[in-house]
């Protein structure tokens, strides 16, 4: 899995990270090779201490490296995937769902709860890249819209943690629909006043750009996403064209007005904060 | 079998003869009945066992009527509005107000060419950001004008560009979807000839979703899954298989509402008539959707799309 | 005052012609020199039969050319002017006014009338360039709000014919508010679906374009205009930018997605005439 | 009489001394004290007689607090939000979050330059289509946050160029005044430097305005009217005067709401003071209109702009 690597914040590269199983105390940086101990990585918003480079985060480690210690309620619908085609490509579709399940330890691409960031109560979606590519299907669908009700209700901020590759293929049409339902019930959290704050992470493209992470109030980039939604390789096969050095960067998500700001990971949690004590009004003396 | 080629072979060589015989006044009236006989057989075989590969050949036949044919024929008149008015107008997506029954609209459609010259200027029906903030604009002026909306579509997909991604083409396809979601009139989209993912289901999240027969609504091409899912680009037949890209099973799976049939051949070997199905079916849905009050309208969409997807509850832990 | 000429269409030129004096009954075109027959000129949207240059339009062979004959009847409010801040430049504002008065005919720089095109009834204002340059002071803000309000009430669609160098300067900020109080009852149009057409004419600049002008729901510009917020010296000096060729012309406007049709001025009644058709379901079997 | 020259001149050496006293310790205070009183005479003399076109010198002076300045000393925190989500993030027109009082609020404002770089950089606070559409999401956001809306507005007007035309300046100004008319929020606007034309007015049609002191607000600048009106450019004092572009002139035209006194010498020999006077005006009219109820706000918003202008009934035709 490609990710950000910082060098003396002057260089820019990819560097290919394994996914960390849950038992491994030790892991080692993909990008400089030293070993890091896990519990010190977490500490660093795994971050290599060494080197700087982003570790690859799944839901979980995302979701205990940005909330509050301990507050976080999962609260997940207990939803499986069907295979409504019984989709069979090199792998039948219940298969490939049931691998990623035993892998992450999710149910499908994404695990919501709620949690306080910096004392502020928020429901939290945070999508995970190593589930089929945090492709939006059903389940996907599904709980963001609960997510977003259950906001509706607690008149918590919604906050998306967005990581995907675009529309669950094995889902067909079914899946493209999750583009237009999630944003009707975006519509529901916008009239209900309810802030709605998304964060890019590598990678926010496809389906889930075009609809549902598109459309927040306020949208922060995680230093070393890719924002983008077409493939690279589909753009220069369609279009000849040869693309720009920072193409789909968040840099280049920054300087088209995609996005609000661009947040180095340790800063992450602070960030978040912060824009929720200003929301906050009823708490700060309001 | 009969298959495509041999199939398209006999439809030019009728086409040729019919013009010999109505336009040149040649005696081949016996050869021509004959010729068409035996094409008609050829095409009822053909169409009998189609494939979904066979569809998306179909849905993308360049003889196929394009948007602005479709519009002509359906709709009583058509006056286009031009522009999304902050980056320029695109010719891959138009639409104007048009008139049906006597009542006006607004009608948005995907815009293909014919030929490759067309194909070219039109982007192959490949919208971009303007585009899809034209629609948005239109679909802005139907709400406040309380005009119903049509779309009709036909896309491969929306452009994949480095312009494209510069003027944020994802967040303008979530603009049309939160737009078109909302509007307080009926809304029905045709899907006439590729429905292609995202840059189709942007204009097609309507009351009513309609289909032609040999159309398809897909989440990716099947060249596309085949070279992700497969590794293998000569998977896309079986890819368009897996996909349920059909309308027949679009309407098996309760996605779509109707499917409009085809002329024998394809919506292309009969245009006026396949306008008429289109028209007929557009007047009966909007005749209905009219006659509901909005709040029943909005809670019927927000219904359909709310409970959109395919999932179950877990049984046990994985 | 410089007019668009449309020769073999493929040159472009702008000319003077000196406004008519509604006693003339010969005008002499400025573009060829030939005298054609006032009556003549009327029939022929006052565009010249020899060369094709359109000439200059007061508001009241505006209207003539756009309604059905004998169908409008004028509904201009009766207001002028007042002098608010005492403007003197080179003469007194309030002489400004009279001079214009006594040139034109009209109290200020829009008729506003209700009417019939293609026999369907609107409410159709037009704003007089020879009037102070078009500009948009007081009076004009309100009766362009007023001929809106009286859109309201009959349910008629209302047409707006833009002229207009911009704001009333002799007015000071007072000329600038006539953009947000144009626009207010724009939104009370829109809330009441009024449909609102806006016709650009030469020329259609600054604060005018900057409001109303701008937030039509269908936007024709006749043949030869000049669309553009900033006026092409003020650019210059400010920017030091080469201008294109075709800067600021309806068709810079046409290819910037700034108008829906760009409508040579012969077919301007038609045009409107098959819109209103459209959009006039109660009465063509709806 | 006092000219602006001998005053700029004294306050630049009464800075200089005092930076001296502080920081090097030099022993001058005597001098210092002296020059300091010298300097307030000077400035009582010339503040009092000040004209129309002194006052557009001092709206326009680069030393003035810029945007971001005030906004930092004026709210509690300010969270800034970025882009138009189609073209670009424009820096000459800035907004976000901000917190006054404990209670959230969105700001928007024009961004100037002290150094010539940074005016390069914010284009002398000029912003073009990109500011105009960030401020109408901004706007969007505050409505549906419920948030109210503060803006500070110092800018010469919209950008002037090819790129600001390409991309419908006036329609996006046009934009702006429909969205910001129609919020369901409070909003206060406040003239902190230039008010320039359209570029102004976009973001300042508010329920209530303010201006500092020595702020003006125009129709167009002072040298262009000259240029237009008076055919000569050394007319623009002439033309200052009679535009009525002081805050205390647009007071007595009932245009502005309350003129928001300035420190002796303006702005900018107390920002601190400036910020404090802005942010307890702000409070004031926000907690005013805050307790008003929604249909009520709007019926005072509709009323204060539909009644804009002076003009009166014809007696006779002329
Ligand atoms: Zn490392
Ligand atoms: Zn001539």
């Amino acid at each position: 899995m490609p990710i950000w690597k910082d060098e003396k914040k002057s260089k820019r590269e990819y560097v290919e990270v394994t996914p960390s199983r849950a038992e491994d105390l030790w892991l080692r940086c993909q990008s400089c090779g030293e070993l890091v101990f896990r519990k010190k990585l977490a500490q660093n918003s795994y971050i290599c201490p060494h080197c700087g480079a982003y570790f690859f985060l799944s839901a979980q480690e995302r979701i205990a490296s940005l909330v509050d210690e301990g507050s976080a309620r999962d609260v997940t619908a207990p939803l499986v995937a069907n295979d409504p085609l019984g989709f069979v490509d090199r792998k039948p579709y219940p298969e490939r769902v049931k691998e990623a399940q035993r892998e992450t330890g999710l149910l499908d691409a994404v695990a919501v709860v709620e949690a306080e960031i910096g004392g502020h109560p928020v429901v939290l979606a945070v999508m995970d890249f190593r589930f089929i590519g945090g492709s939006m299907g059903s389940v996907v669908g599904e709980q963001l819209c609960l997510a977003m009700e259950r906001a509706i209700e607690s008149r918590s901020p919604f906050v998306l943690v967005a990581a995907s590759g675009g529309a669950r293929v094995q889902e067909g049409v079914l899946s493209l629909l999750q583009m237009p339902k999630t944003v009707l019930v975006r519509r529901k959290l916008a009239e209900a006043g309810v802030p709605y704050i998304a964060v890019f992470t590598y990678p926010t493209t496809g389906g889930v750009l075009a609809s549902i992470a598109s459309l927040a109030d306020i949208t922060l980039a995680e230093r070393g996403t890719r924002i983008g939604f077409a493939g690279p390789r589909v753009i220069e096969q369609t279009t000849k064209e040869k693309l720009p050095p920072d193409f789909q960067t968040e840099g280049f998500a920054l300087a088209h007005g995609m996005v609000d700001q661009v947040v180095p990971r340790e800063a992450l949690r602070d960030e978040l904060a912060r824009i929720l004590a200003i929301l906050d009004g009823g708490r700060d003396g309001g | 079998m009969v298959d495509e080629a041999t199939l398209k072979a006999l439809e030019e060589k009728v086409t040729e003869l019919r013009r010999l015989v109505e336009q040149d006044g040649l005696a081949l009236d016996d050869e021509l009945a004959l010729l068409e006989r035996r094409l008609e057989e050829l095409r009822r075989e053909y169409f009998a066992k189609l494939s979904d590969w066979d569809r998306v050949k179909l849905a993308r036949d360049p003889r196929r009527p394009t948007g602005i044919e479709l519009v002509e024929q359906v709709f009583d008149d058509f006056y286009e509005l031009r522009g999304d008015r902050l980056l320029r107008d695109d010719p891959a997506l138009r639409g104007g107000l048009a008139k049906l029954s006597g009542k006006p609209l607004v009608v948005l459609f995907h815009q293909k060419g014919k030929t490759l010259e067309e194909q070219k200027r039109y982007r192959f029906g490949m919208a971009g950001p303007a585009g899809y903030r034209k629609a948005v604009r239109l679909m802005e002026l139907a709400g406040r004008l309380r005009l119903p909306l049509v779309s009709l579509v036909d896309t491969p997909g929306a452009y994949p560009g480095v312009e494209a991604e510069s003027h944020n083409i994802a967040g303008t396809i979530a603009q049309c979807l939160q737009t078109m979601l909302g509007l307080p009139v009926p809304t029905v989209a045709v899907i006439v000839g590729e429905g292609g993912s995202g840059g189709a289901v942007a204009i097609a999240c309507a009351d009513r979703v309609l289909m032609l027969e040999y159309a398809i609504y897909s989440v990716i091409s099947p060249e596309g899954a085949a070279a992700i899912l497969w590794k293998d680009q000569k998977a896309a037949p079986k890819a368009a298989e897996a996909l349920g890209l059909s309308a027949p099973k679009l309407k098996d799976l309760g996605i779509i509402d109707e499917v409009l049939p085809e002329p024998l051949g394809g919506a292309h070997s009969d245009p006026q008539a396949t306008a008429a199905t289109v028209r007929t079916a557009l007047e009966r849905h909007l005749s209905e959707l009219s006659s509901l009050p909005l709040d029943k309208l909005l809670s019927l969409r927000y219904k359909r799309y709310r409970h959109a997807g395919s999932y179950r509850e877990l049984e046990g832990r994985p």
